[in-house]
């Protein structure tokens, strides 16, 4: 599979050639928050990756990391986008507007870490009910039992 | 004069024969046809992500069997991988035959489930259904013969499983998959050529290749409407590159297509655990020696594989304790429920159901 | 393709038909009954009471809190047969020093370590502690480090152990010993102990030997070593420095009734490429012998070190503290191969040095005046003899680096000098010993490195040990060299269960200023980490009895995980179905009932010849089963009809 | 004799008829689910009684002893009615079926048109069910059933047209005598049509739209507990053993059997078409109302028609022809028209698949 690695490997190079703010890491390229739209849509678009795999977070006490991964159906090939909100405003653009699949994985996030994603149409509680208070799984929430 | 008409709004769930698992559909009908259908679940919700942070690496294993509770060694795997790579552990070489063979054959009785309880769904009242559960009480009688248990098997361990085969279980295996076509014969007569089946499944439940791949559909749902995707050929893990294997691909994207997926999965399925029986070393180790209270250096790591239901992810992040900081799971059914609506919308209420069965959701995984 | 109604609809009742006529594949239950595999995991938990020391180890595992453990606070009895005594070749207890350090006695601590180990400071730098890579509780995380709680017992030497020696009368007879390294000193110690007379000679101005030449300073200060070659100079030690000794056959007549050859091991390995005989390539056991010994070195900025185990790292570390700016070491593998203490990699990287794995050296050469190294990448190919995976070189990834020194530090050897007149074998590496350690000349013994090849201190000791005793034996004495010095201390009570915390962080100076000099690196721990540390002995040796044993079954998920954890092979699971039901109250099942309960292979694969053969469903397809009991019928038959005739 | 007075006649009648009816149903639910099991390699119920045939007998003492529970909301007159109205007239069939000769509560001479009007009672009643418990899956249920019954009705009834043309009668007794063969041979696209139009009448497989629990939860019956669903119950079977009574008598010779006349030829006959039928629920899965509605218009109704005017057309104008021709020319025409008409009828969206 080094093809598969030239490719992704080129990807890293490319997306950091479009956009200034991209810094590239070992296996994944590291964007600001504010820029995760343009990014990914000119992914999607202009490099192929149309399949978003998966979304998560997960709470690092001052901000909360955001970890997409985008998958080439046609090349075979996948990438890793980090990217990371400050805990105070917990805001990013969201994805579900290019991507449908992004819908329920980002009300999910929103339901269990409270992260707001602009302008996702239904963003409310998914897995848990709609009363519910606190996000369980950012790292200071205190179970209630 | 003419009639008028009311849409009104059909709670199928949480307690549905069809809904296989505590899961809540809120459908406007107008007569039969759905108009409008809203998943609601959570039912099943235990926290298991923020439970695996709150326990140590080995003591979440069980926790990963009762994800997808239908196919609970593939639920194991990328967990176990992820944490292989994070605390560089090897897997011998006979491990990874015998992860293969055993997730192939847990693949084999998902689908077998799943199509026998399609079958249920579109009303063929249990016979399709016992007649799976035949060869699948026998794959899953071989399987407790390895794990010791039927169902949350708790098979695989870093850097390896926890037992080796018996010496009963190959030739037993063997003469499972020598009389596994045969019984496959026989379900194809009594699906494909019946015209009732015919006319119930095709051309129902249409999802295209574009909606496909912008819901982040995997598995069988993906590939039935063309994608040719599958995680074992494409993004190769374990040894997966050592077999030679077809990936069915649909042409419509119907529950025809899905249900023919599941059949032809089978099949390949079978033949690459002959091909791992035939490959895999005799002598060898089957696990290496980890300790009980593991300590992974920090990292992040993301591992998907193939599971019976499309595209398992596990994304992990070890701040170098032994538990994990957090752990993630890429649930393929809760990402192809999205795909739900877009399914059921502008069919009638049967049609509707069935298609919602073919998309062959489990809710361990779906609520976590 | 057109098709009509009715055909596949026939075609499916055909099948239905067919598997009619096939008859059920269920049974009715009590009068048949199935045949099954047997089910290795199950509520009911079989415990072994014999092997259960009540160490919590399952309690801890179990992911749902469903075992409950309570235990004596007195010990039932005391195991022998450790795996750290059994592992250590000087048979130092362990287990018995890190109770009393866990219990606030460092000083009876040094007294068990000073009953089999002459050099106990020393050791507790430097021991390679095979002890702690037998630890049993390395099954649960990691080893307990023994070696750094040994050093804590050492910091606490307040002399006491000598209330307790017994020195023998002097016996007049007087043994000469070729080498004061380790090997030298320990058999010094008890040749003296016995009461013999003992000169020590050696070519180098101190005593120490590979320990002071072939280990640097910041791993073992000199006033270690000093401390405990001043124990056995006061107890009348001889030693007789920059003394080369050529023939000890010549020392037998002359005053001295044995000898003991320790020379050790001081020859560097050669790397074995084109242009290595330039003056710059140096070997790293010279190079360490004449840092050690306080010679001008110029090694220049850049410094390559080939090789990956221990004396790499000093070597490194070395030049960096002589002030080389880029100092790199070449390994052929990956860390996960490298020979060396992963701590001491890791301090070496934490002082700056740049580790280059998959490298290897081609050729070193001079071009316009400056030293180069060609090296190549090499990829890891099948696993070797060693087992490890054998690395494979790279073809066309060959690259030069610019550097100023080449130290090879891929191994060390010792030379049996032709004078000693001892056999060897054919490359002159190896004094040729019986188990007595006695070489072919009656009187001459040989122990250490020249016997061992490159090997540790403990090695060393261990050996230096059966070569006194075989000295005491040859000078007629009764060879019996054991000492009880430590007072005897009551058996702990248990404070609870184990420590669960990991192995505690060793602390070490800072970065910036110790590549400066060459002060210990290490630190010694305070008593509260050195007593947690020693608290997370599982204590192997002491059994205490298990009062309460409960497996709640309500909560018990069959994962298994307790029966992997247990250490010690305590726990079974069962492998029968019908155990399962909860007799108990709160469906909480007893010590007794796990007692009787019978034991399954998992996880015990020494029981599986005793076990039945596993039988399925599948056996039991029926024509088949039906041909074989026709065919039994017919035998019996035929047989029946035999006898009649 | 006694017996040949009206009343004694009547009464003696009468009860055996109930107890044929209940035995029946109590042995159906038991064939029922012993049968399906073994299709279903499985043993069913084994543990009541010998081989478990006492099974029918348990259930109806388990749903007796149940509580009745009356959902809040409902319309409860008919909630308590509706069962009844359906269960009675499903008996009430049984009055013109002649079990042996001479053996008839009455013998109607219009008991076509009594079977005909007064088993269509009975949707009435399922409907209402649906209706008055007040729940949506009842009510699709109910709605589902009642446009089915009355759409099979039409094929049904145009096929008892034409046997009553075939036979110059409308008593029962007399299309039964009538039969010198069964009329399955005279008339096969007549059964054909028959057996599908009346499995769609009782609700079975592949037409239980009406109760598909996989889509709406039993449907009509979903808030019905104790002895009203036992009720309903008995409805289902009860119109299982008087359709497979009526298919056995008007097509298959009745109460004439090869060596004897007389019910037992009957039961073997009526117990056989019972076996097909779950043999049917066996195998196949379930249309969709849709579908099932354009099997009825488009393909069952022309077939219908058609046999009707071939009837007719064979009566008319060659009453005299041997016996054999008749039966050759049935045949021949069945197989050609059923393979003709079935090309032309697609049951659903067909696709560009292979």
């Amino acid at each position: 599979m080094r093809m598969g690695k030239e490719i992704k490997m080129k990807t890293y190079d490319a997306l950091s050639k479009q956009f200034e703010y991209v810094k590239t890491g070992n296996g994944f390229a590291e964007i600001p928050s504010e820029n995760i739209l343009e990014c990914t849509e000119w992914l999607k678009n202009e490099a192929g990756y149309d399949y978003l795999e998966m979304i998560t977070a997960s709470d690092h006490n001052e901000k909360f990391l955001l970890v997409y991964t985008l998958i080439n159906v046609v090349d075979k090939t996948d990438i890793i986008i980090r990217t990371s909100v400050p805990r105070e405003k917990p805001e990013i653009d969201s994805l579900s507007n290019i991507w449908t699949g992004a819908d329920f994985q980002e009300r999910e996030i929103f339901d269990l870490m409270g992260i707001v994603f602009k302008g996702h149409k239904n963003l409310k509680r998914i897995v848990l009910w709609d009363g519910f208070e606190g996000h369980p799984q950012r790292k200071d929430f205190k179970d209630v039992i | 004069m003419s009639f008028k008409t009311e849409e009104y709004v059909l709670n199928v769930g949480p307690q549905h024969p069809s809904t296989h698992g505590v899961f809540r559909m809120r459908i406007t009908l107008d007569g039969e046809i759905v108009k409008d259908v809203e998943p609601i679940f959570g039912y099943l919700h235990r926290g298991v992500e923020k439970l695996m942070e709150m326990r140590t690496y080995k003591q979440g294993i069980p926790m990963t069997d009762r994800l997808d509770y239908v196919s609970a060694i593939n639920n194991n795997w990328p967990y176990v991988m992820a944490v292989e790579e994070l605390a560089g552990i090897e897997v011998p070489e006979k491990a990874e035959y015998m992860r293969v063979i055993m997730a192939e054959m847990q693949r084999i009785s998902s689908h077998y489930l799943a199509v026998g309880s399609q079958m249920n769904d579109m009303g063929s009242f249990y016979t399709v259904f016992m007649y799976m559960f035949r060869e699948r009480e026998k794959l899953t009688d071989l399987m407790e013969m390895v794990t010791g248990q039927r169902m949350m098997y708790n098979y695989m361990r870093f850097g390896g499983v926890s037992q080796d085969f018996p010496k009963e279980f190959v030739p037993l295996l063997r003469k499972f998959l020598r009389i596994f076509p045969k019984y496959m014969k026989e379900y194809e007569d009594l699906l494909y050529d019946n015209e009732i089946y015919l006319s119930r499944t095709k051309g129902v439940g249409i999802l295209t290749r574009e909606d496909a791949i912008n819901i982040s559909t995997s598995g069988p749902v993906l590939r039935s409407a063309g994608v040719d995707f599958d995680v074992r050929r494409d993004l190769p893990y374990s040894i997966y590159n050592k077999f030679k294997f077809d990936v069915p691909v649909g042409k419509n994207g119907d529950v025809y297509d899905r249900v023919w997926i599941r059949m032809e999965e089978m099949k390949q399925s079978a033949s690459i655990i002959e091909q791992a029986l035939d490959m895999m070393p005799a002598e060898g180790k089957y696990q290496t020696k980890v300790p009980v209270v593991l300590h992974v250096p920090e990292g992040k790591t993301y591992k998907r594989i193939e599971s019976p239901r499309g595209i398992l992810g596990c994304y992990l992040e070890s701040d170098g304790s032994d538990k994990p900081y957090r752990c993630h799971f890429r649930a393929p059914a809760f990402i192809n429920l999205t795909a739900l609506k877009k399914l059921m919308v502008g069919q009638t209420l049967s049609d509707a159901i069935i298609t919602f069965g073919s998309v062959d959701l489990s809710m361990g995984e779906v609520d976590r | 393709m057109s098709r009509h109604y009715g055909q596949g609809i026939i075609k499916g009742m055909k099948v239905t038909l067919k598997n009619l006529v096939r008859g059920p594949i269920t049974v009715q239950y009590p009068e048949e009954k199935l045949n099954l595999a047997k089910r290795e995991r199950g509520i009911s938990l079989a415990w072994n009471p014999e092997k259960c020391i009540g160490c919590y180890t399952c309690e801890d595992a179990c992911p749902h809190h469903s075992i409950h453990i309570e235990t004596s606070e007195q010990p039932k009895q005391l195991r022998k047969l450790l795996p750290c005594i059994m592992k250590c070749p000087a048979k130092v207890e362990a287990a018995k020093y890190v109770r009393a350090i866990a219990t606030g006695n460092p000083e009876e601590a040094l007294s068990i370590i000073r009953e089999q180990l002459p050099l106990p400071s020393a050791c507790a730098y430097v021991c390679a502690h095979p002890c702690e890579s037998a630890c049993t509780r390395k099954t649960v995380d990691n080893p307990v480090a023994i070696r750094k709680l040994k050093r804590y017992a050492v910091e606490h030497d307040d002399g006491r152990w000598m209330k307790n020696v017994k020195q023998a009368e002097p016996t007049g007879k007087s043994v000469a010993i070729i080498g004061a390294g380790p090997a030298g000193l320990t058999a010094a110690y008890y040749l003296l102990r016995k009461g013999h007379k003992v000169t020590v000679f050696d070519e180098l101005p101190k005593a120490g030997g590979m320990m002071l030449v072939g280990i640097p300073r910041f791993r073992l200060p000199e006033d270690a070593l000093m401390h405990d070659v001043k124990v056995i100079e006061d107890m009348g030690c001889e030693f007789k420095f920059n003394t080369r000794v050529e023939d000890p056959k010549s020392l037998l007549g002359n005053g001295f009734d044995s000898v003991l050859l320790a020379t050790g091991a001081h020859e560097a390995a050669k790397l074995g490429i084109p242009g290595e005989d330039n003056e710059h390539v140096l070997g790293g056991v010279y190079f360490l012998k004449d840092v050690a010994l306080g010679k001008k070195i110029e090694i220049g900025n850049n410094v390559v070190i080939v090789g990956g185990g221990n004396t790499a790292m000093d070597c490194c570390r070395t030049a960096v503290r002589l002030g080389a700016k880029n100092v790199f070491v070449l390994y052929r593998r990956t860390r996960n191969e490298m020979p060396a203490d992963s701590e001491e990699i890791d301090m070496a990287i934490e002082e700056g040095v740049d580790m280059q794995y998959l490298a290897s050296p081609v050729r070193v050469f001079e071009e316009n005046g400056q030293l180069k190294v060609e090296c190549k990448k090499m990829e890891l190919g099948p696993v070797d003899a060693s087992g490890r995976r054998s690395p494979v070189p790279i073809e066309g990834s060959e690259y030069i680096i610019d550097v100023d020194t080449v130290i090879s530090a891929s191994s060390q050897y010792p030379i049996v000098p032709e004078s000693f007149g001892v056999k060897k074998n054919e490359s002159n590496s190896r004094i040729i010993v019986d188990r007595a350690m006695a070489t072919d000349i009656p009187g001459i013994y040989a122990a250490g490195d020249n016997v061992l090849g490159s090997s540790t201190v403990i090695q060393a000791v261990a050996q230096a040990k059966t070569a006194a005793k075989s000295i005491d034996t040859y000078l007629g004495g009764d060879g019996n060299i054991t000492e009880v010095l430590h007072n005897e201390m009551p058996l702990p009570l248990r404070p609870g269960r184990p420590n669960p915390d990991n192995v505690h962080d060793s602390v070490y100076t800072d970065v910036d200023t110790r590549i400066t000099n060459f002060e210990c690196v290490e630190e010694c721990w305070d008593q509260e980490t050195a007593e947690a540390e020693a608290n997370r002995c599982l204590r192997c040796d002491l059994q205490y009895e298990v009062t309460h044993y409960d497996l709640k079954g309500g909560q018990c998920v069959y994962c298994g995980l307790c029966v992997e954890s247990c250490p010690f092979g305590a726990l079974f699971s069962s492998s029968e179905y019908e155990r399962a039901t909860y007799t108990t109250e709160d469906q909480v099942l007893h010590k007794e009932h796990l007692i009787d309960a019978p034991k399954s292979s998992y996880y015990h694969s020494e029981l599986d010849s005793e076990l039945p053969d596993q039988s399925l469903l599948l056996d039991i397809d029926k024509e088949e089963s039906d041909k074989k009991k026709k065919k039994e019928e017919e035998k019996k038959t035929e047989e029946s009809v035999k006898e009649e005739k | 004799m006694w017996y040949e007075n009206f009343w004694w006649h009547l009464v003696i009648a009468a009860v055996i008829l109930i107890a044929y009816f209940f035995f029946f149903i109590v042995m159906f639910i038991w064939t029922e689910r012993r049968v399906i099991g073994f299709f279903q390699i499985r043993r069913g119920p084994n543990r009541i009684g010998p081989l478990g045939l006492f099974q029918g007998i348990a259930d109806v003492i388990k749903v007796m002893l149940k509580e009745d529970i009356v959902p809040n909301k409902t319309d409860k007159i008919l909630f308590w009615l509706s069962p009844l109205m359906a269960f009675v007239p499903v008996m009430m069939i049984l009055a013109v079926i002649p079990f042996s000769k001479g053996f008839q509560l009455v013998d109607l001479n219009v008991g076509i048109i009594y079977i005909a009007a007064v088993s269509s009672i009975s949707s009435v009643g399922v409907f209402l069910c649906g209706y008055a418990c007040n729940n949506k899956y009842g009510l699709i249920g109910g709605m589902r059933g009642l446009a089915q019954f009355i759409s099979y009705e039409i094929p049904m009834l145009l096929v008892l047209i034409s046997l009553v043309i075939s036979s110059g009668t409308m008593s029962v007794n007399g299309i039964v005598a009538a039969q010198s063969l069964p009329n399955i041979i005279f008339m096969p696209l007549a059964f054909v049509c028959y057996f599908i139009s009346s499995l769609a009448e009782i609700n079975r497989t592949p037409f239980d739209v009406m109760e598909c629990d996989s889509e709406i939860v039993a449907g009509f019956n979903i808030e019905y507990s104790g002895m009203k669903f036992a009720m309903l119950y008995l409805v289902e079977y009860g119109e299982a053993v008087v359709m497979s009574t009526l298919v056995a008598t008007l097509f298959l010779g009745g109460y004439k059997g090869i060596f004897i006349d007389g019910p037992i030829p009957l039961l073997i006959k009526m117990v056989i078409v019972f076996l097909f039928i779950l043999w049917i629920r066996a195998t196949l899965p379930r249309l969709t109302v849709e579908k099932s509605m354009s099997l009825c218009w488009k393909f069952l109704l022309p077939l219908a028609l058609f046999n009707l005017l071939f009837t007719a057309v064979r009566i008319t104008f060659f009453p005299d022809l041997a016996q054999w021709i008749v039966v050759l020319v049935s045949i021949v025409m069945t197989v050609l028209i059923i393979y003709l008409w079935s090309g032309l009828y697609k049951p659903g969206r067909e696709l560009q698949h292979e």
